[in-house]
């Protein structure tokens, strides 16, 4: 019996550890070093219609409890990623899950759907970028395009979708209810918090891009509460992302209400094995408590 | 207190305190930096020219005092920018990053082009004393670009230092490579050190390969996080940043599809090496 | 000369730091002693129209680079406070700010008036208060309830009106700009993080409350982002607040385009002397730089 | 790595090992947690009973293998689920907070009342055999609430345990202060210390005061940080939680208008003490 294994929107996981997008999702190889490190899937960096070179460096600086990056998407777009995808799913055995962003409703479901016909066994909508350039707002933040984009993929693809949430809006248990009646069939929240770092010396944003997305144990508090709201407002499963650096926080995802979670920046210091080192943590938890499904502490925190 | 030790690597500013000119495109900059000054031979920084970019370079020697040196050759905007600075202009400091050379103490043969001989440098100076011999093989276009060759000669017996230029101005006419066939056929070594431009790794590689002597190179990719995180540095499996840059020859037996041959571009495609 | 000397919207502080609201806000006592640690101004905890006990406890959960809180405003209400407000009027040789928080604008208004009244040399909005209790959301989210609220505050005094902005909305810029079109003589940024603890042993939230925020240096970054941000977009002062520890985390919020600043969460570790450690840090800097007044620092990293 | 070490105060969760009945009103709880066995006399926690409260609790006793024990009189709500909790479930840890109690070796006097006796316990415990003289003043409203004075009349010689009783159970028929006045009259001491009731501490500095013996009192205000920053333990410009508990009779003159008199109510208003 696998006490570790969950269902997430019909895909079958062996343990709840995803890797996180953006992080190492670029190959076939480094993919393949991230489940031999015991991840039960894996979400590719996030893929667009075209080519994009990304920022000029500095796109990552480290701060206390986390790091801000604004790598800028570099992705070689679907066309060249398709056989990525491809080898993935021949290499891989778990679920493979592509990461996609886009500027238009269209975008999102060209992307989308090539993923979906290359293999990959559901796709992640990023909705952090600007629709319109020009105010920078993003696709995320507002609940008629975000449904727009999620029913426009919806329609073009069999595939589970999830879509990626962003911290940064008023309402959030909203927008994740539209995402949800939109047919998103698994929320991941969080995406990084928009944050900046300023160097004393030279009076300089760091950054070239000046903002970036915080990620790491800083934000942890800021995800486990979003994924705590959500859960009371939405069935739809969540994927808890945001912090998580050992057992302990995976768990506390799990009581938050998600029924599952990605990892990113413990990556940098505890490498691939992180996933294999959470996954034993929660399996001796679960067995200390007498629990035998992982799914049983889903949402744990919310009894009265 | 945190899972994560990351922050040790916060990115620190720091003003240059000496520029020294090496050669008509390389200069080597002196800076302090306590972090820094304890890494090991083979490691690199993340260095910071303000509001132009972040690029990383090879440690070429460092002081008890906390003094950091880099050579750094002017290839394109970073690098220039770079270049125009003067002391007590104010960089910033990321790093050390990456694993280093193992220091071997027997028979040593170090094959170095271009830049690529700073972090050989450095690993010379540590393990000169101990080795039971050390052959050191450095090649570049021309004398003028033949970088540290006094510091070299100095610290090998004149005997075991081999200068090649592509144009004969100094030493052998010849790429570096050339003279290791001969040598390699004559002489026996325990252990083959090299860093600079892929190609001549890849003929150092097939050359020790040949004679069966354990190697270790030090690759060069696009690098952003530094930290492990971002995919841009990858060559197979492994990240250049994290794993490397140092690899063993089974390492690049692994990655031979690559190894030489491709790299990937600013948008993660695989592209030719140039 | 006086290099740390600043105006903020029309009052003189001696140097730029300020006590944030909700610490140590309650006394004469307390505040003197603030007061003697350095500080160019002190912010009083929120008061409000009726006495409110907060909630039970925890109120207070470490988390890494941080704390959660959910003190829930507890404080003895304007009547009661207002002696307090004349004793440190005499006693204080700072500018005294009383916060002010309420559940309708006409709340605001009476206690802003009746603070001002007694002797504030301003008052602080709070606006991180559910205006519809039963909804949640709160008074700064929404653009027209914020508007009315300050207008309202502004008909019934003179002395300057700050208020203070939360960090949990889609469009920051936008509030900001509504809160300084309305009258806003400077804006406080930002208030505590939404954030949350999960305890994975007993499986439950933390905090009595359960759902809380997060101050302290998990949030700098993200504070030093809205700075920025609002910096681009207002020319109102703003006031820096969130996780400033020592100096360097100071000038880099004068650099983002902060005035003054507020320190909270450092005191718990560093004491009241923080302030003075951070004032002289601050002057190390500027004769460093040769810089003549700190003003001269505020928004550097926005030239190009 | 960050400027903060509040995280080394973090909230952790532990199992109670053993509950032991002081008498009918006053449990002893034992768990194992690191931080709190490294306390020292005075000095609090933060005990969190899960769903229900978070409550201030003197540290009773510390073993070097991690064990700490606090004694608990049930008063109210919080007090009295801990009360019905077992050896098994598990409470939260913060801590521990605040100062302690200097560790003088002269001739010491203690004066404990109900629960107060506690940190002066752990107190006695540290001092007992250095001391020159050590006498123990006790109180309680019954013999059966009388606590700890086994474990004090085996520190102390049996001479110098004096208990009190205001229904004259046991010991003396009076409040624990009224021995005082006479002893203070024909003994020295060099140090008072004393726990319990404020109206109790008030009396106990006041006799001090007049016999001109330096004392130190710990107090009780409500406590929800517990770091300093949220103000409501709040007396004169002192944090009970940072800067106290424990007082000296200097800084007990500076807060003479609250001392014994009034302390914060939850809003934060100033009430009269019960
Ligand atoms: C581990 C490592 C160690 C290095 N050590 C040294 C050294 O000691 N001395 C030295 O002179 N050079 C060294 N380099 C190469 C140096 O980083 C590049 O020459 C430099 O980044 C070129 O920047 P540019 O803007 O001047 O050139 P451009 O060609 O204009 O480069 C534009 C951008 O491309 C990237 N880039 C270009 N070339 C390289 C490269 N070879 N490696 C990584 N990124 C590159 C950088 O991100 C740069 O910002 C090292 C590279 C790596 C990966
Ligand atoms: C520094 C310090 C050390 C203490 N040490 C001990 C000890 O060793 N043993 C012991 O039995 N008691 C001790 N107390 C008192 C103990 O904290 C209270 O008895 C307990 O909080 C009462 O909680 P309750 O819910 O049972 O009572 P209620 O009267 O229902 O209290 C409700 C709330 O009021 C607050 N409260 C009530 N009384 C106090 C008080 N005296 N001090 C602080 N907050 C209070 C608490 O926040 C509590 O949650 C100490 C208090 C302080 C400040
Ligand atoms: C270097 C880096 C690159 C990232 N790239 C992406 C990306 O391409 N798409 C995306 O949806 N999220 C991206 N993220 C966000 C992560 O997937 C994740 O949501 C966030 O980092 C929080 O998780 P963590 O604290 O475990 O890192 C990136 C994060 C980092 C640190
Ligand atoms: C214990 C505590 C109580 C607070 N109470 C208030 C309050 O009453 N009103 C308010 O506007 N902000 C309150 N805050 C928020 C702070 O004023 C400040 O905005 C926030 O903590 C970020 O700053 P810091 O990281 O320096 O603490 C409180 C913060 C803490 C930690
Ligand atoms: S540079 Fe980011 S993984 Fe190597
Ligand atoms: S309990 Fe918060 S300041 Fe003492």
């Amino acid at each position: 019996m696998n006490r570790l294994g969950v269902n997430l929107a019909g895909l079958n996981l062996s343990n709840p550890t995803m890797l996180a997008s953006g992080i190492l999702g670029y190959s076939v190889e480094t993919l393949e070093s991230i489940v031999e490190g015991g991840a039960g899937a894996v979400v590719t960096k996030s893929i667009g219609l075209e080519p994009r070179d990304g920022y000029a460096n500095p796109t990552v600086v480290q701060v206390s409890c986390g790091l801000i990056n604004a790598i800028g998407l570099p992705n070689p777009g679907i066309e060249e990623f398709t056989s990525e995808i491809r080898a993935a799913k021949t290499a891989l055995n778990v679920p493979l899950i592509v990461s996609v962003y886009g500027f238009s409703e269209e975008e999102y479901a060209t992307v989308s759907k090539k993923a979906a016909d290359a293999g990959a066994d559901a796709v992640e909508l990023n909705v952090s970028c600007p629709h319109v350039k020009e105010t920078g707002s993003e696709i995320g933040q507002s609940l008629e395009i975000l449904s727009k984009v999620v029913r426009k993929v919806k329609e073009v693809m069999e595939k589970p979708v999830f879509v990626k949430l962003s911290h940064n809006v008023t309402n959030l248990t909203d927008i994740a209810e539209v995402a949800a009646k939109s047919g998103a069939d698994a929320l991941t929240v969080i995406n990084t918090v928009k944050a900046m770092a300023i160097d004393a010396e030279t009076a300089m944003p760091i950054l070239s891009n000046k903002r970036g997305g915080l990620s790491g144990p800083a934000i942890k508090p800021i995800a486990i509460r979003s994924v705590y709201d959500i859960y009371e407002r939405v069935k739809t499963p969540i994927i808890g992302c945001g912090g998580i650096a050992n057992w302990r926080d995976a768990v506390e995802f799990l009581l938050a209400g998600a029924s599952a979670i990605q990892i990113g920046t413990a990556i940098a210091l505890r490498g691939p094995n992180v996933f294999s080192a959470i996954t034993r943590g929660m399996e001796t938890y679960l067995k200390r408590k007498g629990v035998k499904s992982v799914k049983e502490i889903v949402g744990l925190s919310h009894r009265r | 207190m945190s899972d994560y030790h990351i922050a040790a690597n916060k990115l620190r500013t720091t003003p240059i305190l000496t520029v020294e000119t090496e050669s008509p495109t390389v200069k080597t900059f002196t800076f302090k930096d306590k972090e820094c000054s304890r890494a090991k031979p083979g490691q690199f920084l993340m260095l910071w020219i303000p509001g132009v970019d972040e690029i990383p370079l090879s440690i070429l020697s460092t002081q008890e005092d906390g003094r950091v040196s880099v050579a750094v050759k002017e290839v394109g905007e970073a690098t220039q920018a770079l270049h125009s600075m003067k002391a007590a202009e104010i960089i910033g400091i990321r790093g050390p990053f990456g694993n280093s050379f193992t220091e071997k103490h027997g028979r040593i043969l170090m094959v170095g082009g271009g830049t690529g001989i700073a972090p050989l440098l450095f690993l010379a100076k540590k393990v000169a004393s101990k080795t039971r011999k050390l052959v050191f093989v450095i090649g570049a276009k021309t004398r003028k670009e033949l970088l540290f060759i006094d510091k070299i000669e100095a610290l090998c017996s004149k005997s075991s230092v081999i200068a090649t230029t592509e144009d004969g101005s100094y030493g052998i006419r010849c790429l570096a490579t050339m003279p290791l066939e001969k040598m390699l056929d004559e002489e026996k070594f325990d252990m083959v050190y090299t860093c600079g431009p892929e190609h001549m790794l890849q003929k150092v590689f097939d050359l020790a390969e040949k004679h069966r002597i354990p190697l270790e190179a030090s690759l060069e990719r696009l690098m952003r996080c530094a930290i492990g995180l971002c995919g841009s540095c990858i060559i197979g499996r492994y990240r250049v940043c994290r794993d490397g840059p140092v690899f063993t020859a089974n390492q690049l037996r692994e990655v031979k599809g690559e190894f030489g041959i491709a790299k990937r571009d600013f948008n993660g495609r695989k592209i030719p090496l140039e």
